[in-house]
């Protein structure tokens, strides 16, 4: 184990082995640079690389958007940070009719091979700093989207995510942020050196037998709690971190569910139209029989201020605890 | 018109109020970022008693002085951003979300985005035809958005009721002002939106008011659209737990020493309206009365978590 | 039948009918005032209500919706236009971080009675012309969702739409719009007066019993031209018109699949986490055992620009019949 | 430098090319709305010459001129516009999407939605440290959008290389200029953003090269950004199809006898740098050429459709 990085120092060291690997990577976006981003998931990339590769930027997320578009068509390989994925509504447009889409655009010509770096997830600040919207950023093609649940995959997804030919938002969980790879029991041990987790990919992270439950990002961790709390109960749940959402891994999934016959998708992104129905669709559509599944997600609610509110709609490890009691106790 | 005095005393309810929820954070009954203004009181009492019931005023994630400069309750107020049902949105909104319908008065977390909703209430003032006049605050890290631009322009086409209250505190976050903006000064570039644009000393409160209420009096007359840049300090951290490495210890200890509340005190005394004693009575009158406003918001319920799932949509009747 | 108004008629109707009897209600957009849209979907409001209740505006997005949030919170009741759907990401802070949450944000203090009018669909205009994008709007809570598909749903959808309380995306078909009501099977007596079609109700628009295809918008004419084609080679297809997207009216379609066993979902959205998972995988919550089902739907690419290229991807007739074959076809 | 005849050539082969264009419409071989910018012709052509091949230009829906200008294979650029395998990009585009990363030029369906792009570009060169510039041209009606004022402050800040040209033809579909700008002219307002501004008449070619030229010119030495204003009016409809009623016909057909190509041409009789006849020829063989170019694309292959699931993603490799 050794190293006891956080997230955010995974991050800025897969940033840092990228740009001494491809100086056409920048990075840019607001407090990115001096600050080393208000997580420090940036920190030392503007002493190492200074002004011409990592620029701070005005509040001006689509002037962000947009300038990775040219630099992508000059050869560069941006690294664009939405400091809040909250935030991206005012700059979706060049995300998703130009970053998406100018590769398909040109026949092929233009490459866009862009990250957008972006903070999700619920740490308490209210229903405008609070979403995942992975499910939003999946419905609109022409995007890999990526959301890490532990510090080796945070890296690697990083590395992967920059040398990725194809735009990728890379979102990260603000409550994982500063958490440190000994907080957990999976994905701690984080080589110093450069590797790559593949897009695309999901992982097990602990084998059952059960129920199927599929989740990633923030959820990760309080799902694989909860499924060793229920083993003492005898409940024997397989836990999947789909890492990837675009591409999305159904195989992985699907295979699993041939073995438990029971799917649990726990989700910290809105409920409804977005990853939970995709991937119980997707199981099915795969050939599978699924004796039954179960939706935990955010019910379609935006996210309240107060704690007491928050903690209703967000699932949190006894939330998918009794999530998982109901799927196993269904006939 | 409102005193030098009376301004005083909305500063030190000011200053008491962020004191006060600086006390919510370690105990994390505020458990979201806590964005206090404090050192930038001039500009929130400098806008105090120039805005009628029926004047709009957005805010932003940095709102809780304007709040009170428009009247909004305070105690709905702590016990919003105390995260209590008794709040000012029953614990809905938190902290950046304080919304009071019948004084207009709204805040976002989404920079910029303010100002825009503010065109909205100066449109509605042009509709009705009445003579109420739209004030949108924003940080100068707001100016270069696109919400911003196009916000003026459309009031400065129409000539539409609105004053932009700038407050410069020369940072967005880590980012100078410098850096981020083309120009030197937001209010230079009031002419390309055809505004009235000035700029002032934002921790003399006296000179807030004198431009603020200009610019809101010339709205008020079908004058068009400004923009009141008030240059200040954030003496905090941007958010509580912002370790603030960005600025220099050096600037900041010089900037703190100019605390709008003593400018205001000194000259108080110096034009003999109050003795220091006077001063530091009234300063701990209000410390005790918020002390009491605190302990009793602190003894509020937070909202029943069944409750999570009202209001997204109105009730079916 | 009679009065043989296009779509876009029946939309004018209806919002000059609200505005004579709500004088709060303003609609606000580029070219919605002196051009009447460039639909033809505002034509006379203008001239009827004058310059303080219809507004020309710059082609600033941000400022539109920006300003329909205080319009709304001064007690008008906007009808915002953004002329394309595409569009919407120049905007969409607006609409998601204010306009959908301001009534929950403020504890229900405040109503965000609004409607964004935008147009949707594709008549070949390629990838930055031509999407839906209803299912990125049912992503996000505190939104209603509704897309016509004929003459009689667009007037009644919009008086519904002006009259709610809560925000509406009101998604025109860019193809339907010019079409005239003599066009129609279905949905082709457009009263004179003032009417209202509930939102959040799905139509029947076809009774079958082999089949249940459910769709909206502007593949319901293709998809019922399909259906009456295979009913005289013996295939029995009920056709839904959704109407709505937030809310789904699930137990309409439900019902027609407890009857059917079989479901087959048409979007011209793209296919990925949008609707067409989201409504298979609720008509299985609601305990519906389905013997099959299947989804066709812009198969997450963007729309192309020429015309061999987009009849690809986009369901017509042909591709409908095609996947209603296929779907009866399976064991 | 590039003379008067030789801009006047431009201008015939941009009228042409547009000419050409209108004939796949009624035919539908195009079946979109078709933008063409016929009455402009002297703002392209007065752009041709100064842009080096890693010079970078982003454009608009209203972008063949534009094309023209930076030296795109014209055939591509009108086989994508009939949607042909053969084009700019293998018909995947479409007439508002052309793409030459060769010649780093692009075009945006979305209003404003450029100059960001462009900003990058020349972002691009003041990472490599050369001396390349970035220009976008944008329609008037781009000046209102966020994207635009975000742009051209970031490239005021960072005195970047970028000339934004903004085709002032005073419409934006059917809103006028003066009823969607705050200011009457956008040269006025690029102090805003710390740009140098100017305003030319778009209908004289050399007018207009000589302030784009002088434009790129002070970008290429490190100037810093410009704005180049040029005034014109679109003969057209908006797109092909538009009823355009909102424009007087008296507006029009005054407006439409101000033909830059006749203007071009009468200079060129006035100088006796050519006869009414030589012109006349000049227009005739050009026409002949764009005929058999016209009809060679015709001949070409619309796209396979089952190539259209093809570049969503890179291939994986
Ligand atoms: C559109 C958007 N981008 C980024 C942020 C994150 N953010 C919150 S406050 C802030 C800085 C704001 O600076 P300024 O406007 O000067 O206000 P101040 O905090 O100095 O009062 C930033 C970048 C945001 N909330 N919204
Ligand atoms: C963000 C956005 N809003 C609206 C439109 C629809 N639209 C296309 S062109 C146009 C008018 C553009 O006017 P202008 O910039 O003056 O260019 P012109 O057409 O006059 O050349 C509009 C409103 C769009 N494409 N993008
Ligand atoms: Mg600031
Ligand atoms: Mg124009």
């Amino acid at each position: 184990m050794g190293r006891n990085l956080n997230i955010s120092q995974c991050v800025a060291e897969a940033l840092t082995l990228e740009m001494h690997r491809d100086d056409r990577v920048m990075v840019i976006g607001e407090d990115v640079g001096r600050q080393g981003g208000v997580f420090g998931a940036t920190r030392g990339l503007h002493k190492a690389f200074g002004d011409l590769r990592v620029v701070d930027t005005p509040i001006s997320e689509t002037a962000i958007t947009g300038m990775g578009v040219g630099l992508a068509m000059e050869g560069y390989r941006p690294v664009l940070e939405i400091m809040f994925v909250d935030f991206i509504g005012v700059c979706l447009d060049q995300v998703y009719n130009a970053i998406a889409k100018n590769h398909y655009m040109s026949g092929g010509r233009v490459t866009m091979p862009i990250v957008i770096k972006t903070a999700g997830g619920c740490i308490g600040s209210g229903a405008q700093h609070s979403q995942c919207l992975w499910g939003l950023f999946a419905h609109l093609p022409g995007l890999k989207v990526v959301a890490p649940s532990n510090p080796y995959d945070a890296k690697g997804l990083m590395a992967a995510a920059v040398e990725s030919d194809d735009p990728v938002i890379y979102i990260e969980h603000k409550g994982l942020l500063l958490s440190r790879a000994d907080d957990f029991t999976f994905g701690n041990d984080v080589p110093e050196g450069r590797y790559t987790v593949p897009i695309g990919q999901a992982a097990v992270i602990r084998p059952g037998t059960h129920l199927t439950l599929a989740t990633l990002s923030g959820t990760v961790l309080p799902a694989f709690a909860a499924a060793e709390r229920l083993a003492s109960e005898g409940i024997d749940v397989e836990v999947i971190d789909l890492r990837s959402v675009v591409p999305l891994d159904v195989a992985t999934v699907a295979q699993s569910v041939e073995k438990t016959r029971r799917l649990l998708v726990v989700d910290e992104d809105y409920l409804s139209f977005g990853l939970s129905a995709e991937l119980v669709t997707r199981v099915l559509e795969a050939g599978v029989s699924i004796r039954s599944f179960s939706r935990h997600a955010v019910p379609d609610v935006p996210i309240p201020g107060a704690l007491s509110l928050e903690r209703a709609v967000v699932p949190n490890q006894s939330s998918i605890e009794g999530a998982i009691r109901e799927v196993v106790a269904r006939p | 018109m409102t005193t030098l005095s009376e301004r005083f005393g909305y500063m030190v309810w000011m200053r008491e109020f962020e004191l006060a929820c600086l006390e919510g954070v370690p105990t994390r009954e505020i458990h979201s970022e806590l964005h206090t203004a404090i050192g930038q009181e001039a500009i929130g009492a400098g806008m105090a008693g120039f805005l009628r019931a029926d004047d709009s005023l957005s805010s932003t994630h940095r709102n809780h002085l304007h709040g009170i400069a428009k009247g909004v309750n305070m105690r709905a107020m702590l016990a919003e951003i105390f995260e209590k049902e008794t709040g000012l949105c029953g614990g809905f909104g938190g902290h950046m979300h304080l919304f009071d319908p019948g004084l207009k008065f709204s805040t976002t977390g989404i920079v910029g985005a303010g100002v825009p909703v503010s065109v909205g209430h100066a449109l509605a003032a042009r509709a009705r035809g009445d003579d109420a006049v739209a004030v949108a605050v924003v940080g100068d890290g707001a100016v270069n958005t696109g919400a911003f631009h196009e916000a003026l322009n459309f009031a400065g086409v129409h000539r539409l009721p609105l004053v932009v209250l700038v407050e410069n505190n020369e940072w967005a976050i880590s980012v100078p002002f410098e850096k981020a903006s083309a120009t030197p000064t937001v209010a230079e570039r009031a002419s390309a939106w055809a505004c009235f644009g000035t700029r002032v000393d934002g921790t003399d409160v006296e000179a807030v008011a004198d431009a603020f209420g200009a610019a809101v009096e010339r709205a008020r007359r079908g004058g068009g659209p400004s923009i009141v840049e008030a240059t200040c300090y954030r003496f905090r951290g941007h958010f509580e737990g912002d370790a603030d490495t960005y600025r220099s210890e050096q600037e900041k200890s010089a900037r703190r020493a100019l605390d709008p509340l003593d400018i205001a005190a000194r000259a108080l005394i110096d034009r003999g309206e109050a003795s220091a004693e006077q001063i530091d009575q009234r300063r701990q009158t209000v410390r005790t009365a918020m002390a009491e406003m605190l302990a009793s918001v602190r003894a509020d319920q937070q909202p029943l978590p069944e409750k999570a799932l009202n209001h997204v949509f109105r009730p079916v009747s």
